[in-house]
């Protein structure tokens, strides 16, 4: 395993009243590709402040390089950020914004220019070194803010949210551009997005944040297929949830009560027992359909409430009789093939060792 | 519509009359400073620069103008400084007594002038310091602050607050981030507030006629001619100081409005 | 004591009490000081006017001296210049002629050789000892010249034998156009002359002063306003106000010469008188130089450059002085009446004993005239 | 706070020395520290003083009353009928005025008001006239309209342009006659601008003597001048002092009345 380059060891942040984050373990190896993800006001940013020296920890310490730096001052820090509101100087142009950091740390002025030069032309914006930031365009903005950021040749670069102002198609490109530059120059990437998609199409692990808490670690796949808790296996989408009674255990395999039904998943051993209340998970795209009741458990007789399509993937929105609801989603063209008639009622199933058992 | 038509013209009419009034005063003290007249009445007498060759050549006005001037930039530098520090520790902190604070720079104007000079004269002889050029320096950069903090405030809003991090982030010490950032970012508001400052203090004269001893400035010679020795000098004086304050007002024009026109349009 | 820059000063007098409060005020030493270079520079403290280039000039250009005027705006003000200054600062100081006691018991300025000036030359042997230039038979100050305050009218609207009493300001024709030098001194001191008060215009005991008071409250009405300086020149120019009360020659005489129908008349009641001195500043280097200026000053060409003063005129003490006068500009010398012979000829008319040197109230404070006056303009 | 130190020094340390020095006493003509009433109480024994307050309470309302009312057909005008280049130069001439002599001006007002002044050439042209305006109070409403009519009328442009259009649109939409459109939308919205505009032509009325002296010809004088002749008379500073303070408390209290009223939110009722 690589060498840890941060670690948060017991960080607490509050302002005023208000806590920001509440007690924050974990570590950030070098060269890796972590994204902090949550929704808005979970303390992602504040994290990333931190970081950068923006913000001081309440309690706790950050290291890094094995170096506290609680009292390090944001400009004694080579942690640049590229900002959400890009923060680009608007009375400088294009190449004066990319130098700016290194007039700040002394560097001579021929070398500056060809540093800078260097980095706008790596990011194809070297035809607009000269102008003002005002009439650039969103994309070429963001890579003025990548190169400003970029030229300091730092370790590791903190990025919060650089793409949330893009138009949709421009978000692909630049994800692309931005995994690329950190394969290429591998430097440790620390990204904060509220974007699921972002997170996962990048990053190597994802660092789930709610209410100043981290609620899970893991990698996209990790994150994806077998969330910790209710709260991460909602926050990242398409899952649908059930509750239940422990009714018995046996072999590894549970089964649980629910208003929906009984139902059979796979367990740890001395994960659940009789009796205990438990949660489980099945991913929308693991979940079957077909017109008649299958021959297997865990099933569900549902009625479509709605169809949503995105491209070639289509999401079907289902209630049961008790009223819960179950998203199943797939390929179009599978579900044209199933040709079903989707006024009638609906089955659904899926095998227990998809289900996945939710930690409390 | 017709109505409405009716109703433009009616109400274009009247703001002219309101702008005929408001200009009347400035263009007939322009007219009458090449009157031939001492006192001047209508019909006018003849055409003459005869005041303007007077306030040239007396050493006394032109003292004046060079106090006037000393006065008026020293104003400028130290009200936008002023202003600048409020504005900026306005926007930058949050602490207790606040509202207190901004109060404390922004009330000056809420007081009648004749009332600033007295105590400003009585308290300045009490400590010392009345009389010289400075004081009314010192006075003045205390009236005109609440304009330089008002101009410069209404800029940082327009800063979008991360700058000031970006700079620090990028190896910007907090002095090197004033420099290098928010002076640069506040210098259209900076020089429209020096230019402002400066002219109302170039032609303020209730604080400098009590505060200045015998360093009269231009306001102070105008006030003394006007109650002494009247005569169109007056005019003559007027229409240059006219003409200094348009100039200044003017450059403060072209580099905040026509500034903000500009990034707007584009 | 009613003095005509001093009332020009009314509105300015208050920076100079301030000064005055401020007892430990360092003036900075003149600034216009570095603004001249070569010639010799003499600092002259003055009332406005006497260092201008129409007084000034020729003497300068043949001396190579530059005065350097400060203006002062009123005998306790010009005190206060003095003390605030480092001593020598000022080498000529034009005082009111009742100011120089004050400035000789200060120690403000230098004796005089009397030889040094033409004592036998003047008009008026009050002008040789005016009270206070003397003191333990050292001369102290010299006259320069003086004026004479009375009724000051528009010859449109008022005749000049109704110009002849005080009562004329209660004219009905001029009702609202009757104006007041907004100063109390000499407007009081002229309703205290048109009741009859004569030499003891200053001297009233309390049935006086209440009849005075009455007197001043009836004329209320036919007010139109209340003038500095400029005002007044202003008012009585343009014929907003057809007679002022508390003003004399020094105010219509400059009318005049610019063409106004005005004029100013030494009434039946009588008159009060200006005066105005010339110093020398105590441990002043220059001196000598000033010494010759005061000679030039009162030679016949220096008493024409004063009458003729374009800031305000002032009659001539001396009779070489009136001769050089009368044959230089027979026009202002017959305007301000200063031939012999003529009617309302100064010298003349003090000696009738209808002029009477200024004061301040002996019975009453000043406080309590300056009081009544507030309430007068209030009423 | 440097700042703090300096606005000390330079503003309150003035401004709390003046209302000490009301308790000074004068001895000899000369000021001497004390803390003894008889000034306020001689002042408020005074006939003329208390003349002088209600008389410049009410030419200073007058005052704010015309300059509002002066002003406001012309920045309607200027909110709503002109386009945003004219009002932007137009606000650039009214800001002109600030920065020229107001004595000079006033000195010209002196010259155009006079009976041979330029306003009665022209009305006796027609046969009217010559009428007195000087050293009466339309003289000294002249001078104060001088010193705030361009002030006014900037402030309520800027208030006005500033209304959402919308909300008119709507009113209008909804029946709004076009006056009621004033009265009942336009009015209530420029409310907090309208008043501070009125606030600020109070104080500069108030505390202005050129205008009273040079023009009105010091008839009732106000109370600034009421402060130069109690100057120039005998010393009387703290006298001056006490006039002064009652300014300030008079005026203090007006402004912050006025903006308690101007930003008071509707009660839920």
């Amino acid at each position: 395993m690589t060498k840890n380059l941060v670690v948060f060891d017991k960080i607490h942040k509050s302002f005023g009243n208000f806590v920001a984050v509440e007690e924050m373990n974990f570590d950030i190896k070098e060269g890796e590709f972590i994204a902090i993800m949550g929704p808005s006001g979970c303390g992602k940013t504040t994290t990333l402040r931190m970081l950068a020296g923006l913000d001081a920890p309440s309690s706790g310490e950050i290291l890094i390089n094995d170096q506290v730096m609680n009292d390090v001052k944001p400009h004694e820090r080579d942690t640049p950020l590229v900002w959400q509101s890009l923060a680009l100087f608007p009375f400088l142009t294009a190449r004066e914004n990319v130098e700016f950091g290194l007039k700040m740390r002394g560097v001579e002025k021929a070398e500056r220019k060809k540093r800078a030069l260097n980095w706008l032309d790596k990011l194809g914006i070297l035809e607009f070194q000269d102008r003002d930031i005002s009439t650039l365009s969103g994309g070429q903005k963001q890579r003025v803010a990548l190169a400003r950021s970029l030229v300091m040749e730092p370790k590791m670069l903190l990025l919060d949210e650089p793409l949330s102002a893009l138009d949709a198609h421009l978000v692909i490109r630049m994800q692309s551009v931005l995994t690329q530059l950190q394969k290429e120059l591998g430097i440790t990437f620390v990204y904060v997005t509220h974007s699921q998609s972002e997170a996962f199409a990048m990053a190597d692990r994802v660092v789930i944040m709610s209410k100043g808490e981290i609620a899970q670690i893991g990698s996209p796949r990790d994150i994806y297929r077998e969330p910790a808790n209710q709260f991460v296996a909602e926050f990242v989408g398409r899952n649908n949830i059930l509750s239940g009674t422990v009714e018995s255990v046996e072999h590894n395999r549970a089964k649980l009560n629910t208003p929906s039904g009984d139902f059979f998943v796979e367990v740890k051993a001395g994960q659940l027992t009789e009796r205990d209340s438990a949660s489980f998970v099945i991913s929308a795209d693991l979940v079957h359909l077909s017109a008649g009741e299958p021959d297997s458990k865990n099933t569900v007789a549902c009625q479509l409430i709605s169809e949503e399509f995105v491209g070639s993937m289509v999401t079907l929105f289902l209630e049961n009789a008790s009223g819960h609801e179950f998203k199943v989603q797939m390929q179009e063209r599978e579900l044209s093939k199933l040709e079903l008639d989707l006024a009638k009622p609906i089955w659904l199933s899926w095998s227990e060792c998809s289900a996945h058992v939710l930690g409390c | 519509m017709k109505k409405d038509g009716l109703l433009n013209v009616v109400l274009g009419g009247y703001v002219v009359l309101v702008f005929l009034f408001i200009f009347a005063p400035i263009f007939f003290s322009i007219v009458f400073s090449f009157n031939s007249q001492r006192f001047p009445t209508i019909p006018l007498g003849e055409f003459s620069t005869e005041w303007y060759v007077k306030i040239l050549d007396d050493p006394d006005i032109l003292e004046a103008a060079l106090n006037s001037l000393i006065v008026s930039f020293s104003t400028a530098i130290l009200a936008t400084l002023l202003g600048f520090c409020t504005a900026y520790s306005d926007f930058r902190y949050n602490f207790r007594f606040k509202g207190p604070y901004l109060a404390l720079i922004l009330l000056p104007p809420t007081i009648p002038l004749i009332i600033m000079a007295l105590a400003m004269l009585a308290w300045f002889s009490k400590i010392g310091i009345s009389g010289q050029l400075w004081s009314i320096v010192f006075a003045h950069s205390v009236l005109t602050a609440p304009f330089a903090m008002a101009i410069i405030r209404l800029r940082l809003n327009q800063m979008d607050p991360d700058l000031e991090s970006a700079a620090w982030n990028l190896g910007g010490t907090e002095w090197a981030t004033m420099r290098h950032v928010i002076f640069p970012f506040c210098k259209p508001a900076i020089i429209s507030a020096m230019c402002l400052t400066a002219a109302v203090s170039f032609d303020e004269f209730a604080v400098s006629w009590f505060v200045s001893g015998l360093n009269k400035t231009i306001p102070v010679v105008i006030l003394e001619i006007v109650q002494g020795n009247i005569d169109p000098q007056v005019n003559a004086i007027g229409t240059f100081v006219f003409l200094i304050s348009i100039t200044l007002v003017v450059l403060a024009q072209v580099f905040f409005i026509g500034r903000q026109h500009k990034k707007s349009s584009s | 004591m009613t003095k005509p820059a001093k009332s020009k000063s009314s509105l300015l007098t208050n920076r100079r009490d301030f000064l005055r409060v401020g007892g430990g005020a360092i003036l900075a030493a003149p600034f216009i000081n570095k603004v001249h270079a070569a010639p010799v520079e003499i600092n002259m403290l003055a009332w406005y006017g006497h260092g201008e280039p129409d007084v000034v000039a020729e003497f300068e250009a043949a001396n190579n001296v530059k005065f350097v005027p400060k203006y002062y705006a009123g005998g306790d003000n010009m005190l206060a210049l003095i003390a605030q200054s480092p001593p020598g600062t000022y080498d000529i100081i034009l005082s009111d002629g009742e100011f120089v006691q004050q400035l000789n018991a200060a120690g403000y300025i230098e004796e005089l050789e009397p030889a040094d000036y033409p004592f036998d030359d003047m008009l008026h042997p009050d002008f040789q000892q005016f009270p206070g230039h003397w003191s333990d038979g050292k001369l102290h100050s010299v006259i320069l010249r003086g004026g004479h305050l009375g009724v000051s009218y528009n010859k449109n609207a008022i005749t000049a034998e109704e110009a002849q009493s005080y009562a004329c300001f209660w004219k009905p024709e001029i009702k609202g156009k009757v104006g007041h030098f907004d100063w109390h001194l000499p407007n009081l001191g002229m309703i205290s002359l048109f009741e009859g008060n004569a030499a003891d215009l200053w001297n009233l005991d309390d049935a006086a002063w209440g009849a005075v008071q009455d007197k001043t409250m009836s004329l209320r009405e036919q007010i139109g306003g209340f003038f500095d300086y400029g005002g007044t020149f202003n008012s009585l120019k343009n014929g907003e106000m057809q007679a002022m009360c508390g003003i004399g020659d020094w105010i219509t005489g400059t009318l005049e010469r610019d063409g106004a129908p005005v004029a100013s008349v030494i009434p039946k009641e009588g008159g009060i008188q200006f005066t105005e001195s010339y110093c020398i500043g105590k441990n002043s280097e220059k001196a000598d130089i000033v010494k010759k200026f005061m000679q030039y000053m009162l030679s016949p060409a220096g008493q024409v450059k004063s009458a003729q003063m374009a800031a305000y005129p002032g009659f001539c003490v001396t009779k070489g002085g009136r001769a050089a006068l009368i044959e230089a500009d027979p026009k202002e010398a017959m305007r301000s009446h200063q031939m012999d012979g003529m009617a309302n000829e100064p010298i003349a008319l003090i000696n009738e004993g209808r002029i009477h040197y200024r004061d301040i109230p002996t019975q009453q404070s000043l406080e309590d005239w300056n009081d009544f006056w507030s309430e007068y303009k209030n009423a | 706070m440097p700042i703090i130190v300096w606005q000390l020094a330079f503003f309150v340390g003035p401004v709390l020395f003046m209302v000490a020095m009301s308790f000074f006493l004068v001895k000899n003509y000369r000021m001497t520290e004390a803390f003894e009433f008889v000034n306020w109480a001689k002042m408020f024994s005074k006939g003329y003083f208390w003349s002088s307050y209600w008389h410049t309470v009410w030419i200073a309302t007058i005052s704010t009353l015309c300059a509002m009312c002066l002003a406001f057909p012309a920045a309607f005008a200027l909110a709503f009928k002109a386009s945003e280049n004219t009002r932007r130069w137009a606000i650039f001439f009214l800001i002109i005025p600030f920065f020229t002599s107001y004595l000079v001006r006033t000195f010209s007002w002196f010259v155009i008001l006079s009976e041979s002044g330029v306003v009665n050439a022209i009305l006796g042209t027609v046969g009217l006239g010559p009428y007195t305006m000087l050293n009466t109070h339309i003289g000294t409403l002249v001078g104060y309209m001088t010193l705030t009519l361009p002030l006014v009328v900037i402030l309520q442009t800027v208030t006005m342009a500033n209304i959402d259009r919308t909300l008119i649109e709507a009113a209008r939409n909804l029946g709004c006659k076009p006056l009621a459109v004033i009265w009942r939308v336009i009015l209530p919205l420029s409310k907090a601008g309208f008043i501070i505009a009125a606030v600020f032509c109070f104080i500069l009325s108030f505390g202005d003597f050129v205008a009273p002296f040079y023009l009105g010809g010091s008839q009732e004088p106000t109370l600034p001048i009421l402060i130069l002749d109690t100057t120039k008379s005998g010393q009387q500073w703290p006298r001056a002092a006490v006039i002064a303070v009652v300014m300030m408390a008079t005026l203090f209290t007006l402004a912050f009345t006025a903006i308690a009223i101007a930003y008071r939110k509707r009660s839920t009722s």
